[in-house]
């Protein structure tokens, strides 16, 4: 098959988009960036208890991919997860909550930002080895398949560009081709990986082009354009839908701050490469397009802003004043049985 | 066979079951039948464990039986989804297996040699051993993995590994090494069943042993050791295949009127701390026997057990006798002094009574 | 780069190559295919200690590439590597006393046919983990890159199609493009894993398009004929050698043996198939080719053979009266040095 | 800082010789650049070490100083070629740097988080350590592997490990474990030039802590411990984190009138027995301190060796205080109590005299 390069945005998309599904895309990137915004205020006051990796400058990729899935479809997370979770659905206040370590938190404080999971809505859980949750979401396939109900359950592996220099991958992708399993890879192509530039790591300026040699299609999408992301997506998920196997979906993309909390980008990047993706800033991309249509009015987009700033005040609200775990967490589900009475030797 | 057993019965009593004498092999191809006729989330998936395909047909051939056989036959009753060949990609199918499980299917993932699970080692610790910790619970990964360890067939240093100490270690991972039919019957029953990822290590040179196996269907616990003959001077602990090395021994060793009794630990992860203890505080005089390489192995973490728990009961040194600091090497003479033999479990007894 | 399928022999070939590295292609052509030969011959009298894995009819690709290199060249290798080791200038003597665990073979048989090794002469030891040789000649390359030694000494992996599954040679792939190192990738298709045919384990039949998207060409060569491996062989040597980085080689050939010994692959093939090689038969072409152009007679392949036929008995004697080794190997060479004295427990 | 040292001695002595109390992080950045300068054939090579690329120019930016700041400065003088900068591919990486110490050169990787081992897992087992042994000694395999360690920064499941028995338990592998600048230093420079494979294990707790370190370059022996404080109670054995742990518990004890022995393992492969002897025999009582999960560790490995070797000598059981057997969880409360502290160890002790 002839490979597409760059995806450009198809005009009659918008309009084809139904009202509600519209404003859910803004809202939940709205909530993605306000999000990770206050989550870094609180990681630098010392409430998150770890390593914080914020995906602010992202959204448009997993708000348009997660626009097409349900909680039965099943989505794979790296370290730079929260975008993610957001946008499959989970509840931010259980979200913060795990990132201060709380036993109200998604995983009882025991996970952290970086292995954020919800089983409930889908979640396979942010992975802290880089390419390691890829082969979780061919498994999430594999199960879809073996069940026949690729119709309504698929599997999505979201990577960095960084992933890609990961064997794990290669193998996924030949898996998930040669069982014709429901399954897209959602390459996040932020150009770094840490400081390191993909066009250092990375063999090929088209990652998307490898797909070809995997039997599967291949896109380079605009990343930063929720409706390139979300068209594009569209097609992928569709096609994985019928059963005609998995596709490759590489995002270009940026992140707006540095790797982890303490990063300064600057160290390692230039200011005006920062600024091109910023004048490209997916809100500010959606609000005018939106608005020039008059899809949806810019009291609307106030309102909805609105409203996510409340639940966000809340979440960190609901964050600080849960309880920490009990001390017996330590203990508590390593196994679901297990016949040694001690786990510890102490 | 089982000739005392604890308190918690290791599976249906012996007396009057109906059963037949059958190869290590056989017991487990009948069981992972039996297990997938039981339950339908539960699939295969493994190298060459349909054995190749029809150019035309697209059919699977079954050419092999699948490595050592253990597939055999499954493929033409269960069909090629549930018995899923695999390329050669172990960390991206263990990979796959526990995004399976996490998902509600319940995979056995044939590894083949034990040897390869180093290809799969991230998949294995970072994620089929974390995720129910790391996400609070909230999920779990019943998911089966086996392959062949052991030297003694010639296979040198890539292919006659038993590091199932390195597995042991792992928080979140079960560990069991039967040692004869009737145990590989039932751990692997158990192994499937079970909810947790466990690995079931199979020696090589267990696979063609013959020994009696129950008809029924049947389960023994995970973490219990067993009893395969009782003395009072000395006890010997082994595990998969110094189990049947500490048989023998005693055996010998009996005919030169030393009275040595034999734990068969059968679970290395969860292990039984009880029937250690139990002989120990009896015999006075532990000689642990084990074929993985001797630093941080299971014979240092049961001697460093009796050390701690049944310190005021010794009296004398624990002993362990391993393989050496080594890879394996392949000239059959070397290979056959790498493994802890019989002569060597004597001689070490015999330095302690 | 346009990438080019099957490579055709071109007809000037030949002629270009010096009578003596033609002979010389014969010579070890013929001797892989008889040490093959007698050496299963042994396995089942019992004189093998382990495993072997005969590359009788593969001979062409071995010996194709390795006419272009010398001893300061580095090759790493597969379980069926008896093939690279005689086609890099390995002692079959040692070889074959290697096979029968002797003291005097190639590791004082502690290897075995599948850890077959001679670093004085370039080979950097089969492998019995399928692909994990490959980053060694990616290491090689390296060594090479740093002291500045590209045009003297390249680094050539080879492996089968079944090791394309493996992660690792996705990850070596794309350190050798980006670090442009002297290194050679020489995958060689014989159609099966085990009794795993690549159709079914491989997603694509044009595993050489693959390398396009790691930046390096990649070309299908025809693996039976030896002339065409030399060719292709010569343009990705010469490449690397001058420092234009990686190629990849994916030589289409076949086994005529099972996988290991005792394997019987009817079980698993069909009787046209392997007839259709064996009629493509490496030295069967050759002689053809080389006797119609009258470049070498008959009578002189007739000689080539029957010096051949005595190298192997020698080989076989010399390893059958070989001394085993001494019962002090077991702890030796474990270590240059380690402070413990004892390695063991007993 | 060592108090007595052993026959063998650690590297210079201290009285009057020139240095510096400095931090365990530039003590070793420091070696590293030493050694290379030292040693033409020594380079690094890890995720970021050279910190970035500008986009025009193509130079290295070292904008991290590499992870854990450990090779900053670095690129600068050494060029990029001998600070070679890797993408995410951890197997590959690992086995290019043992194909390149088979052909002659020493690469010095670093593994950056001690976790990621598992993903070359298979480079190291299968090839770094076992190259030597299976092609008859033929060659040899000069090659350095550094990580970060240990829990307690909030790094969660995966960014925590301390399974460094897993490393030592495999035949042709050494694992060292530095607990202070000075150690630091002198392990660090003996992994460079040892011609076996060598992973230096840093615990991130150490990172920032202080110590006087020698301005001359001196090795430490590989295999070799030392004594951090005399005593005639009990014997704390520690290794990298642990001893700091053991150390001011043996400063708290001594407040109580109980005189505890400090062992400091440094290294785990190979590992000092003389030493573990030596103070057991004097003691009579051991406690091993260990960060890493208990089972089949190298706490099981030094209670087992004692059980064994100084079994006469001994007027307690055999004492471990490790991590339990969980992975590392994320809230700071747990993941404090998930490490053996203090106040374990002092507790252990007092149960046992
Ligand atoms: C196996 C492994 N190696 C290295 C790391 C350290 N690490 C964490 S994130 C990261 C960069 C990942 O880059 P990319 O995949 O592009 O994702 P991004 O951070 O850009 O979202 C690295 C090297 C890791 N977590 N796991
Ligand atoms: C990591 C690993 N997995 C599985 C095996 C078992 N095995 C040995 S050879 C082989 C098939 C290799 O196929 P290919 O790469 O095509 O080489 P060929 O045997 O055809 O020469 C397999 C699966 C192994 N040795 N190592
Ligand atoms: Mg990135
Ligand atoms: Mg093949």
């Amino acid at each position: 098959m002839p490979r597409k390069k760059q995806k450009n945005i198809i005009n009659n998309t918008v309009e084809e988009i139904n009202p509600a599904k519209l404003e859910w895309l803004y809202t939940t990137m709205y909530k993605i960036r306000r999000f990770e915004e206050t989550m870094l205020e609180q990681t630098f006051k010392g409430n998150a208890m770890g390593v914080t990796h914020p995906s602010d400058g992202q959204e448009a990729v997993p708000v348009g991919i997660c626009a097409h899935l349900t909680d039965k479809d099943w989505i794979g997370s790296t370290h730079r997860g929260h975008g993610h979770c957001i946008a499959k659905g989970l509840e931010i206040n259980r979200m913060m909550a795990e990132i201060m370590g709380r036993a109200t938190g998604q995983c009882h404080g025991k996970g952290g930002s970086m292995h954020i999971a919800d089983f409930s809505k889908g979640m396979l859980g942010a992975n802290a080895i880089v390419g390691a949750s890829i082969p979780l979401a061919v498994g999430a396939g594999l199960t879809s398949k073996y069940r026949g109900t690729e119709k309504e359950s698929i599997g999505v592996a979201f990577f960095g560009d960084g992933a890609t220099s990961q064997g794990i991958l290669h193998e996924s992708m030949n898996l998930a081709s040669i069982w014709k399993l429901p399954v897209i890879f959602a390459c996040e192509n932020n150009g770094y990986a840490e400081a390191t530039p993909s066009w250092y790591a990375v063999s090929t300026d088209d990652i998307a082009s490898r797909a070809e040699g995997y039997g599967m299609p291949g896109l380079q999408v605009d990343g930063m354009d929720v409706f390139a992301v979300y068209e594009a997506a569209g097609e992928a998920i569709n096609r994985a839908r019928s059963g005609e196997g998995p596709m490759f979906l590489e995002l270009k993309t940026y992140r707006y701050h540095g790797h982890f909390h303490a990063d300064d980008p600057k160290k390692y990047r230039k200011q005006e490469e920062e600024d091109y993706y910023k004048n490209r800033d997916c809100l500010k991309l959606f609000e005018k397009r939106v608005t020039k249509n008059g899809l949806i009015k810019g009291e609307r987009l106030k309102e909805i802003r609105k409203m996510i700033e409340e639940e966000i005040v809340e979440a960190i609200e609901f964050a600080l004043t849960s309880p920490m775990p009990d001390e017996k967490e330590l203990y508590k589900d390593v196994y679901v049985n297990y016949s040694n009475s001690v786990l510890g030797l102490r | 066979m089982t000739v005392d057993s604890k308190s918690n019965p290791l599976g249906p009593g012996y007396e009057g079951v109906p059963g037949n004498k059958i190869r290590y092999r056989d017991a487990f191809n009948s069981t992972l039948r039996y297990e997938m006729q039981r339950d339908t989330d539960v699939f295969l998936m493994g190298e060459d464990i349909s054995g190749g395909f029809d150019k035309e047909t697209k059919e699977p051939l079954d050419a092999w039986g699948g490595p050592f056989a253990a597939t055999k036959g499954l493929v033409q009753d269960f069909g090629p989804e549930r018995v899923r060949d695999a390329p050669i990609s172990e960390a991206g199918f263990v990979g796959a297996a526990v995004g399976a499980a996490l998902t509600g299917l319940r995979p056995v993932v044939d590894v083949m040699y034990f040897d390869f699970v180093t290809v799969a080692y991230d998949q294995l610790l970072s994620n089929a051993a974390k995720s129910r910790y790391m996400f609070g619970g909230q999920t779990k990964v019943p998911l089966t993995l086996f392959a062949r360890s052991g030297a003694g067939t010639g296979h040198a240093a890539q292919h006659s590994e038993s590091f199932y100490s390195m597995l042991a270690h792992i928080p979140g991972l079960k560990v069991v090494v039967p040692s004869d039919p009737y145990s590989c019957k039932g751990l692997l029953a158990a192994s499937i069943r079970d909810d947790d990822p466990v690995f079931v290590v199979n020696d090589k040179k267990l696979i063609n042993l013959e020994g009696f196996v129950p008809d029924e269907s049947f389960t023994i616990d995970i973490g219990k050791g067993r009893y395969l003959s009782r003395g009072s001077d000395v006890s010997l602990i082994g595990m998969s295949y110094t189990s049947v090395v500490c048989q023998e021994a005693a055996k010998r060793l009996s005919e030169e009127g030393i009275s040595a009794e034999v734990v068969d630990m059968l679970s290395l992860s969860p292990f039984d701390e009880e029937i250690i203890l139990e002989t120990v505080m009896k015999t006075n005089r532990a000689v642990i026997v084990d074929e993985d390489t001797p630093r941080a192995s299971m014979a240092s973490e049961f001697a460093a057990i009796i050390a701690d728990r049944a310190f005021d009961y010794l009296d004398a040194p624990v002993k362990r006798v391993t393989s050496p600091h080594t890879p394996v090497p392949y000239n059959r003479d070397l290979e056959m002094s790498f493994m802890p033999g019989v002569d060597d479990v004597i001689a070490t007894v015999k330095s302690l009574v």
